[in-house]
């Protein structure tokens, strides 16, 4: 299982912060598991459609499409930073 | 070794209590500080704070780790507020002491700087005709953070 | 228009009271400050600080007055102390308030670069033996100071 | 006449803070009365014997060895400025 969460717009269009799931077979990057779960609903498809307006961490770092990722991670969808 | 303060808080920060808890320390001859605070803009009502707890704090360490790693600096402040916060109101302070001035200010800019990219913060900015929108990254803001990164000769 | 405080006096200065003093004018989103003071040496008990009266306030005038040319600045307080220091004591408040961190940062260390080099204070530090002597101009703070007249291109 | 102030440790080895002196026929630039206060007393001589390490301000301006003074001006000799 892997722990998702979303934030800011992001989590507005997906419609929840956080959710658990089951990493499927063959998905081993934080590229592929965006793939995966913009086909879980349309509200997933609407919020990643974009994947140049996303950031993303795993485990609380900062992440690339090619970051690997295994279960028990926690991984962290998000818009472009607007602290400070 | 560096005094280092991070806080993430609703509350509101007393500058001059954290001036005063890292101006004491043997050695400083210098103190820059930098204060965000929600600028009034048309129609804007309030800005609201939201962050990635856990991994806020962990990069606001990291950052003030790398402002270390570049100045011998021997205290850092961060405190960055989150929530609902109103025209004119506080938003973020940074402190950086140094036995020299310019240690002291090339660190508070440094400082700013990587929070502004390097912390998981978001703003969503709300309007008097009851609207609201997610303020968007600005371009200026990631050159700001590689231009420390630049190579000089 | 810039709101201006300038200000050379014995007493010390008050931070909160001088921040929350510009924070409220409208338009404003960051405000940088530096502070200056008495840095711990070998065996220094204390600095005094000699200025030439009338000058001084023309030149932080003209101080202001170029920095407020470079950027577009809500706020700049100046406060400079003079008379007998010890160690730990503030010297020197620089304050700056602008739309955006850039300007408030820049103009901050522009005001303290320039302040270190024209404007007319003399400084003379005393040690545990009784002796004393001036404190020697630094080159590195004329190259500071004429580092913000170089081209960029 | 003409008034000379002198700060920091130029007025410890002049021995004075202010003086008020009439300005001597062919005296009309700064660098000219240099060499004249110079020429004043012995401490004078040791005070401004080396013009390099010296600033000075003509009526609260600071100024340059060919700047113009005139009576009634107010002039001042110091040491490079170490505030702030």
């Amino acid at each position: 299982m892997i722990t998702v969460l979303y934030f800011a717009w992001v989590r507005d269009r997906v419609g929840t912060d956080a959710e658990t799931l089951a990493l499927p077979a063959g998905v081993t990057t934080l590229g592929a598991l965006l793939t995966h779960l913009a086909s879980l609903s349309p509200r997933h498809a609407n919020a990643l459609a974009r994947p140049e307006l996303l950031r993303a961490a795993v485990n609380q770092l900062f992440a690339r499409p090619e970051t690997p990722i295994a279960p028990g991670d926690e991984i962290a969808i998000f818009p472009p930073l607007t602290g400070g | 070794m560096t005094r280092l303060k991070i806080s993430v808080q609703a509350a509101d920060f007393d500058l001059a209590a954290e001036y005063a808890a890292i101006a004491t320390q043997p050695g400083i001859g210098g103190i820059g500080c930098f204060i965000g605070q929600v600028r009034a803009g048309s129609d804007l009502i309030s800005l609201t704070l939201e962050h990635y707890p856990g991994m806020t704090e962990k990069a606001l360490h990291a950052i003030a780790h790398q402002a270390s790693q570049r100045w011998p600096l021997h205290a850092i402040t961060i405190i960055h507020r989150i929530g609902t916060l109103t025209i004119g109101q506080p938003i973020v302070l940074v402190l950086a002491a140094a036995a020299h001035r310019h240690a002291a200010l090339s660190a508070t800019q440094f400082l700013i700087d990587w929070l502004k990219t390097d912390a998981p913060f978001w703003k969503q900015e709300r309007f008097s005709d009851g609207g609201s929108h997610w303020v968007e990254a600005r371009q200026s803001d990631q050159q700001a953070r590689q231009a420390w990164d630049i190579p000089l000769g």
